[in-house]
């Protein structure tokens, strides 16, 4: 069969879309009816389209950066629900509700569906052409741009997107790509490449006996939870891994954890630090570390590092007799640690332990060479932003492309993006939906969404060798105004370099292209179209790689001591990451904001979570409206008593607060980005997301907290959940 | 006090009584004529405080078709029910309104069953009450389902859909037993009034003879005519006595066959019943004082009468507080824990207030009606009648929210839940549906039974008269039976 | 018998004889309703079809299997309405009868690649659920019975109609009706069964 | 009428306790074993429910009210008891997919007025939308709380255009009054059944499962035909010494995780939970 563009949207006609009209009628039609609903027939469906049962087409995710292979079942024409790919590792059959609510991204009543082009007042919707126009005079061949002139703002990328962005910049003899992603992983990777020589190991959570976690949500909103999960479910089995989370706030991992243990925020590194004091002391652990580290580590002694973590004495050295004990164990940092002034010391800190416990090539590898380079995943931080912020408000940049990301929303206040855009006289964001960041462009132009567009993509974490994803569409595009990014930066490239890209009528057939030319690499002796089909098919390609090895350089940093509360400001502010909001950009999905955040339970909003002892002494009960006041701003909202959380810390979810990305987002709750104190990592300059201190005002005002829960979440009693000693358990009898 | 008791000539003469002899239920000045006149008295044209009360219950009615018409059109939410407050005021309401529904067939049937004459006077709106207080109950049944529109699906009758409803759920009965009760009531009602819609046929003229002289059908006062309404209105009576029982009982089974603790109980029927007993005879006490106020009906509604009626609501309002505290007892000294938990939680939780408040009203109110003073004082028993009511609808809502807000499971309990403005306008406005109902009643059909109180002072004449006691002689010189007098009453 | 009881019974007799009437049609889709142009019953109104396709020429005078052209109803919940390309692949091929109007409106969607807009006709209501893939392998290809009579018991005979109109109740009582009877299990087969009774077969 | 259905199956109409070789002669019996260890409490399964079963977003205030309409909730609780006795909940938090028991002797099936709750064959609660008049006594009388009412009439909001084309045609849209619950994918089991049986044999072992049990990235929830004793449902429950068909389940030894979640009120669920394990030296 045929698998040409124009066939596979064909078969993909919508036929039968007044169906789902009667659907939604649900109700409405309670009675033996002629006459009245249509019933369209296919004009020419493939053989195996059969009306009334879906099919599953493979595509990819792109909610987060996990690049999860997806299956979407497609029902007269329409995509219906999303599952997990089993042909991919990543997914392996499984997906989260992210990935879920990908179709309600899809379907959204509020995506964008015409360009729109900035005019007094505003933007207001314009054809095409119009916008073509625009974009030609601007951008086309006689575009005077040149270099740093022109920026390429965009998140996560990868694949061919990433390529075929990168050689639009060229044409303009630019590199001024600049990758900006709000919750940047940019510190924790520099200090695991400094100390192991890879910015993402490969954990290999099943194979582990003990996991110690610093503030690491692997489970939630970590860099490939699906994975992780599925991972970590195999850790549980016999012989049952034991983990052990420390965090100023319970994370959805540190909610299973078998021990949580809340730490001042900050001083992770310190700690890690006295564990490994701890273990030094011990022979097998102590040889081969150089002298220099032996030094520095007898500094923390139990007690010092009790005093600075509000960790007890006996509690560092009861992790550390359970480190030695389990082997192999494996220790990872996550944003908490990250997150600091001296968050690159922290990680370097906490990855040292991994060295000293030898769990370098059990559990922690690193991940497979990669056989495409320049499709490979590129991350960015905070500091790209920055950089890309003072050359726009010095009126260096003459255009700016924005791409999956909303600098506006997600920018701490000390860096007001929006403010520098003004300064930029052409600026085209590409979206499906208009976030706040679209709203201050001079043009908007409407994307396919996922479930329309085609493209490759590339993990930021391959567990198993190296799999390029295939993202196919799932259904006839839903508005005819909108187009795929690819498509729109071909359609430039053409009119600027017509010799190489004409050959390409579409990026469809540039991805075609170039997969197929690299066909050699994945040791397939298939016919091109066959090896392309099955590509479509299974919605991956895999590559066949093995785990590097990771060699670990042990020269250690001094971990000073965080800057502590002060009077004015009394409690560490600590933004909890929603696995399901990430940093905001999925505000919009009305699944995701009705589903409760696990550990509050609370839809729809952001709240403050306050540990009882503390809201006790300021007399707050659940439902008081804050005023969260940092040095930088102020937020409101109201209270919620969260015992799993470090006394002196308060913590408010990110990703709400927006004033534009439609309906469901715009309104509810607000945005705590905007009360970020300007603390920067002092190794790699990134801003430090944990790093503020605020203080509480209390309004006097009381509101009902909208959550699941009711006024318990106790089991008052009732066996609800039992909790067995694992020592009990018979584990290796189940099935 | 208006009336006073007349004093009887027969405490000198009857030697042989070694007591001081009951007061008569009615006075002697009570003769035939003035019965009728009295009674038909009632019936006419009203007065415009009347129309005043009417009108507001008219408008009190009105808010609640409104919040009706509302709930229907945008959905139950309106009423702030939830999961797992899915009940709320409508079912409480529902039960408080059957329960009153109890009292007057009580009265008529088994007082009558057991020849307790000093009925006869207050029979007659007691029943009234009773059917309007089911009419306004089934409306609850109606207002509280979720799809309304499909409230037949419920009845039990051959249909397209081959589908018959759950024989086996409470509801079922409900509905079979409340559709049964109301018919039967109605039933009763109607055929007690024959005789007297006779009388009023007699006496009126245009639209209302019409009225009265098609549902008095063809009533002449024969002697078979008399004969058959007897048996009839005897097997009636025999019928509801047990129909009685069973309603409330079934009521109760809503409840009593569920899961949730604190309706788990097993002595929930007779408890119901007498609840319903309990608060039906404070109803009628209520409207004792009412009727005999509006329509100056001193003469059939007797201290005497009042009193029998207070002693037999202080007896079951005793063996209901006796019920209601076992029930506790057993709960406590039980072994189902959450039971007990729900116990504690109504007596110390969200609704103490109203577990409290209910206690103080059906519990230690009753009480006062020992002291002569109050029994004797019309607007202080008024005022009481009115509390005791209040306790009872106070104890349907304790038994339902309380519940709901701590059942068995504690991630859905609820803190202080509380219905929204739309349940309280229909619970509102089924008070108003029912003044409205039962005053249009009172301005069309006597609400005193003519005839039965005509029996009475017979009977009371003919026992002063067997027991040697001096009947006035305008009295005996009517005869013994009424259709002696040419068929007409 | 006095007057009284005289009328109770009547009461009665006329109370449960009026719904059992009442809902006769509704459980063997009888007698009310216009006649077809057929002469049958017809309980659905006619139906105006963006083509008037004649089922008559079809089923009746070609004596087409119905399961040609419906493909999907032994494969599927739906019977479906047949893809364009399957009218195509014959009147393609059928040079007499190309310049007929019908035929011409048939090509023009073809042209344009348009699917034709059908009216449904047997529409249940929307939370109902009919499995035509089951009760075609169970009559039709295991029972052998013809097809006239496994389409038709539901559809009616079709053969003689030009468009379809409904003329079975298709209610709920009609369709437990047939529920309720036994049906031989297989050709040749003494051993019969009746249709599922569990409400979720049908109630989705 | 149906009088001759009615009488024939009388004996339906009454409820039964649960016996030993129940499902012995029918070819299904639906259950779920829910791994409470392996359970992160992650909401895939919640958003799953939602995208398969056409559940309504009903808005904040409407959830604030307890209008909420997730079929399968994840609660999580902070401790056994009333309240938390250290300061801070050291072995993490309780996490609890709760969902519709599907019990044996379900206490809302007997109490529908109308019967549009009921026992299928299969061993399901079924719920027959356009039967159900909205009394709530199901609900009422439901202890684990897990049936929702459309308190409002939620297709004209919950779906603005196009949203309405991701519902899914195999599954109503309910309207206001009616009362819904989990019927653990029924449509995609009727669809797997229909085909097997056309195939004439029953449906293999994870063939077809519910959307939350095929979300569940950890596959903490393992659903399965417990009447087929070789499906890893069956076998699950029978090292779990589970039995459906007792009130008080008797374990040979200790260490056996299976329980069901108040099973001391006789509603024998056809959900087994395994019990969270931690390692309380750590």
């Amino acid at each position: 069969m045929s698998m040409g563009n124009m066939d596979r949207r064909d078969f993909l006609r919508v036929l039968g879309i007044s169906g789902a009209a009667a659907t939604l009628a649900g109700c409405g039609n309670t009675a033996i009816e002629s006459g009245v609903e249509e019933v369209m027939s296919y004009v020419q469906p493939q053989d195996f389209v059969v009306p009334g049962i879906g099919v599953f087409y493979a595509s990819t995710c792109t909610q987060c950066g996990s690049g999860c292979g997806i299956m979407g079942k497609v029902r007269e024409g329409r995509v219906l629900k999303l599952e997990g790919n089993p042909e991919s590792a990543i997914s392996a059959g499984k997906i989260c509700g992210l990935g879920q609510a990908a179709v309600q991204a899809h379907y959204n009543p509020d995506r964008l569906r015409t360009p729109m082009m900035r005019s007094e007042g505003g933007l207001i919707p314009v054809s095409w052409d119009k916008a073509t126009q625009m974009l030609e005079q601007r951008l086309g061949p006689t575009s005077t741009l040149k270099g740093d002139q022109i920026a390429f703002l965009t998140g996560d990328i990868s694949g061919h997107q990433r390529v075929l962005l990168e050689n639009f910049l060229e044409s303009y003899d630019s590199t001024h790509h600049v990758l900006y992603d709000a919750i940047s992983r940019v510190t924790g990777q520099a200090a695991s490449k400094a100390v192991l020589g890879a910015e993402q190991p490969l954990l290999n959570i099943d194979k582990a006996r003990l996991i110690l976690s610093f503030g690491n949500d692997f489970l939630g909103a970590g860099v490939s939870p699906v994975h992780m999960a599925a991972q970590y479910a195999k850790f549980r089995k016999a012989p049952r891994g034991t983990l052990i989370q420390i965090e100023p706030r319970m994370t959805l991992t540190g909610g299973n954890a078998d021990r949580w243990y809340p730490i001042k925020p900050g001083t992770e590194g310190i700690l890690a630090l006295g564990i490994a004091h701890d273990l030094l002391q011990h022979e097998e652990f102590a040889k081969g570390v150089p002298d220099e580290v032996h030094a520095l580590v007898k500094q923390y002694d139990q007690a010092s590092v009790s005093e600075i973590t509000g960790i007890g004495a006996d509690a560092v050295h009861l992790i550390a007799g359970q480190l030695w004990n389990n082997s192999p164990s494996l220790v990872i940092a996550g944003p908490g640690a990250e997150g600091h002034a001296y968050g690159f010391s922290n990680v370097v800190a906490i990855q040292l332990l991994n060295v000293i416990l030898a769990n370098r090539g059990k559990t922690i590898e690193g991940q497979a060479e990669h056989p495409f380079p320049q499709l490979a995943p590129l991350q960015g931080g905070y500091r790209a932003l920055a950089k890309l912020h003072e050359q726009m408000a010095s009126g260096q940049c003459q255009a700016l492309l924005i791409h999956g990301t909303n600098p506006v929303f997600t920018s701490p206040s000390n860096l007001p993006f929006a403010d520098s855009m003004e300064k930029v006289p052409f600026k085209v964001a590409f979206v499906t939906h208009l976030d706040e960041t679209a709203g201050n462009c001079d043009l908007v132009l409407p994307l396919l969404s996922a479930m329309e567009d085609f493209g490759t993509h590339v993990a930021d974490y391959q567990p198993n060798g190296v799999e390029l994803m295939v993202q196919q569409p799932l259904m006839e595009k839903l508005y005819p105004e909108s187009r795929g990014f690819g498509d729109i930066l071909l359609d430039i490239l053409k009119k600027r370099k017509p010799d190489s890209y004409t050959a390409f009528p579409d990026y469809y057939s540039y991805i075609k292209t170039a997969v197929v030319k690299a066909k050699p690499v994945f040791k397939v002796t298939d016919s091109d179209d066959h090896f392309w089909e099955d590509a479509l098919r299974k919605g991956v390609i895999k590559w066949e790689g093995k785990p590097t090895a990771l060699e670990a350089k042990l020269s250690l940093l001094e971990v000073p001591k965080p800057r502590g509360l002060e009077a004015d400001y009394p409690f560490y502010f600590v933004p909890s990451v929603r696995p399901d909001m990430r940093d905001g950009r999925h505000a919009y999905l009305p699944w995701l904001q009705e589903s409760p955040e696990t550990m509050t339970t609370i839809v729809w909003d952001s709240w403050v979570e306050i540990h009882p002892k503390t809201a006790a002494e300021m007399q707050i009960r659940e439902g008081d409206v804050l005023v969260v006041q940092s040095a930088t701003g102020s937020v409101r909202a109201v209270a919620y008593i969260f015992p799993g959380i470090q006394p002196d810390t308060v913590s408010m979810p990110l990703g709400q607060g927006h004033t534009q990305l439609g309906r469901f987002a715009t309104g509810v709750g607000v945005n705590p980005y905007k009360i970020l104190d300007p603390v920067f990592d002092a190794h790699t300059g990134e801003l430090a997301l944990h790093a503020t201190r605020v203080t509480l005002r209390k309004t006097g005002e009381n509101q009902n907290v909208v959550k699941d829960e009711g006024p318990t979440n106790f089991q008052n009693g009732h066996k609800l959940v039992a909790t067995l000693d694992a020592d009990q358990a018979k584990l290796s009898k189940e099935i | 006090m208006s009336h006073t008791v007349p004093s009887h000539p027969q405490m000198d003469v009857q030697i042989e009584r070694k007591f001081v002899p009951k007061q008569k239920d009615l006075g002697e000045d009570v003769n035939w004529a003035q019965i009728n006149k009295d009674v038909l008295r009632s019936l006419e044209k009203p007065r415009p405080a009347f129309w005043i009360i009417f009108f507001s219950a008219l408008a009190l009615f009105s808010f609640g078709v409104y919040c009706e018409v509302y709930q229907y059109q945008t959905g139950m939410g309106v009423s702030d029910l939830n999961n797992p407050q899915v009940w709320g005021l409508y079912i409480a309401t529902f039960i408080f309104w059957i329960g009153m529904g109890h009292s007057g067939t009580l009265l008529s049937a088994l007082l009558h069953i057991i020849h307790a004459d000093w009925r006869k006077p207050i029979y007659r709106y007691s029943e009234a009450m009773t059917t309007f207080t089911l009419m306004t109950a089934a409306l609850f049944v109606l207002v509280h389902m979720g799809r309304l529109w499909q409230f037949y699906y419920v009845v039990a009758y051959p249909n397209e859909r081959w589908v018959w409803p759950n024989f086996t759920s409470p509801l079922v009965w409900d509905a079979t037993a409340i559709g049964t009760y109301l018919t039967s009531s109605l039933l009763f009602l109607y055929m007690g009034m024959i005789p007297d819609l006779a009388i009023c046929r007699d006496n009126a003229k245009g639209a209302r003879r019409a009225l009265y002289k098609f549902l008095s059908l063809g009533w002449q006062g024969t002697d078979r005519q008399w004969g058959n309404f007897k048996v009839a209105y005897m097997t009636m009576a025999c019928f509801l006595m047990p129909l009685a029982v069973s309603v409330h009982s079934i009521v109760s089974t809503d409840f009593a066959v569920s899961q949730n603790p604190g309706w788990h109980v097993t002595s929930f029927p007779p408890y119901f019943v007498l609840g319903a007993l309990y608060s039906g005879c404070s109803g009628i006490i209520t409207l004792f004082i009412v009727l005999r106020y509006v329509f100056r009906f001193e003469a059939y509604m007797t201290q005497p009468i009042l009193n029998k009626l207070i002693k037999m609501t202080f007896a079951i309002a005793m063996v209901w507080t006796y019920l209601d505290l076992i029930e506790y007892a057993t709960t406590w000294y039980g072994s189902d824990e959450v039971a007990r938990q729900d116990l504690v939680y109504r007596a110390t939780g969200d609704y103490a207030l109203q577990f409290w408040g209910m206690i103080f009203c059906a519990m230690v109110m009753p009480f006062t009606l020992l002291i002569r003073f109050v029994r004797q004082n019309y607007v202080v028993l008024l005022i009481i009648s009115l509390i005791l009511n209040v306790g009872m609808w106070l104890e349907r809502f304790q038994i339902i929210t309380p519940t709901f807000a701590k059942s068995h499971y504690p991630w859905t309990w609820t803190a202080g839940w509380w219905p929204s403005w739309v349940q309280w306008g229909i619970v509102a406005g089924s008070f108003g549906w029912f003044t409205m109902l039962f005053m249009l009643y009172c301005k069309i059909f006597p609400s005193v039974s003519m005839y039965e109180v005509k029996e009475m002072v017979h009977e009371q004449n003919m026992h002063d008269k067997l027991h040697g006691a001096q009947a006035p002689a305008h009295q005996t010189a009517l005869g013994a039976i009424p259709e002696m007098n040419g068929g007409k009453i | 018998m006095n007057y009284c009881k005289k009328l109770f019974v009547w009461m009665f007799l006329i109370v449960i004889g009026t719904s059992l009437v009442s809902a006769e049609p509704f459980v063997q889709g009888g007698p009310i309703g216009s006649q077809t142009s057929d002469g049958y019953d017809a309980l659905g109104p006619v139906v105006e079809q963006p083509i008037e396709f004649p089922h008559n020429t079809h089923a009746g005078r070609m004596q087409i299997n119905c399961m040609y052209c419906h493909t999907y109803a032994r494969r599927s919940n739906v019977s479906g309405i047949p893809r364009l390309d399957k009218c195509m692949g014959c009147h393609n091929l059928i040079e007499g009868v190309k310049d007929r109007p019908r035929i011409k409106k048939l090509f023009e969607y073809w042209a344009n690649k348009q699917p034709i807009p059908w009216k449904k006709v047997h529409d249940l209501p929307d939370f109902v659920r009919f499995n035509h893939e089951r009760h075609i392998q169970r009559f039709y290809f295991q029972e052998k019975r013809p097809v006239r009579e496994t389409c038709g018991y539901c559809h009616g005979y079709i053969a003689s109609m030009t468009t379809a109109r409904r003329v079975k109740a298709l209610s709920m009582g009609w369709c437990i009706s047939c529920h309720e009877k036994d049906h031989l299990e297989k050709v040749g087969s003494t051993v019969t069964s009746h249709g599922p009774n569990d409400c979720w077969l049908c109630h989705k | 009428m149906s009088l001759s259905n009615l009488i024939k199956n009388w004996s339906n109409f009454r409820t039964r306790r649960p016996y030993e070789g129940q499902y012995d002669d029918s070819p299904y019996k639906w259950a779920m074993v829910i791994d409470l260890d392996s359970c992160i409490g992650c909401n895939a399964c919640t958003v799953a429910c939602y995208a398969e079963n056409n559940l309504p977003v009903v808005g904040k205030e409407r959830f604030g009210k307890g209008h909420a309409m997730h079929w399968i909730r994840i609660e999580r609780y902070w401790g056994e008891g009333e309240t938390l006795e250290t300061e801070f909940p050291e072995r993490g938090a309780q996490y609890l997919p709760m969902l519709c028991q599907q019990c044996e002797a379900a206490p809302c099936e007997p109490v529908c007025p109308v019967g549009a709750t009921h026992h299928s064959p299969d061993g399901l609660n079924t719920q027959v939308y356009n039967r159900c008049v909205g009394s709530r006594y199901c609900s009422a009388n439901c202890p684990y709380k897990v049936r929702y009412f459309n308190w409002w009439n939620y297709p004209e909001r919950a779906w603005p255009n196009p949203l309405e084309l991701q519902l899914n045609p195999d599954v109503t849209v309910r309207s206001k009054g009616v009362m819904e619950k989990c019927t653990f994918c029924m449509q995609r089991l009727r669809a797997g059944m229909d085909k097997a049986k056309t195939d004439g044999r029953i449906l293999a072992d994870g063939e077809v499962v519910t959307a939350c049990a095929q979300a569940c990235p950890t596959s903490a929830i393992t659903f399965g035909n417990l009447a087929d004793k070789n499906s890893k449902v069956a076998k699950m429950w029978k090292t779990q010494q589970v039995d459906l068909a007792k009130n008080v389940q008797e374990k040979t030894e200790d260490g056996i995780r299976g329980y069901r979640i108040l099973e001391d009120l006789n509603t024998y669920p056809s959900i087994v939970y395994l019990e969270r394990l931690r390692n309380m030296a750590s």
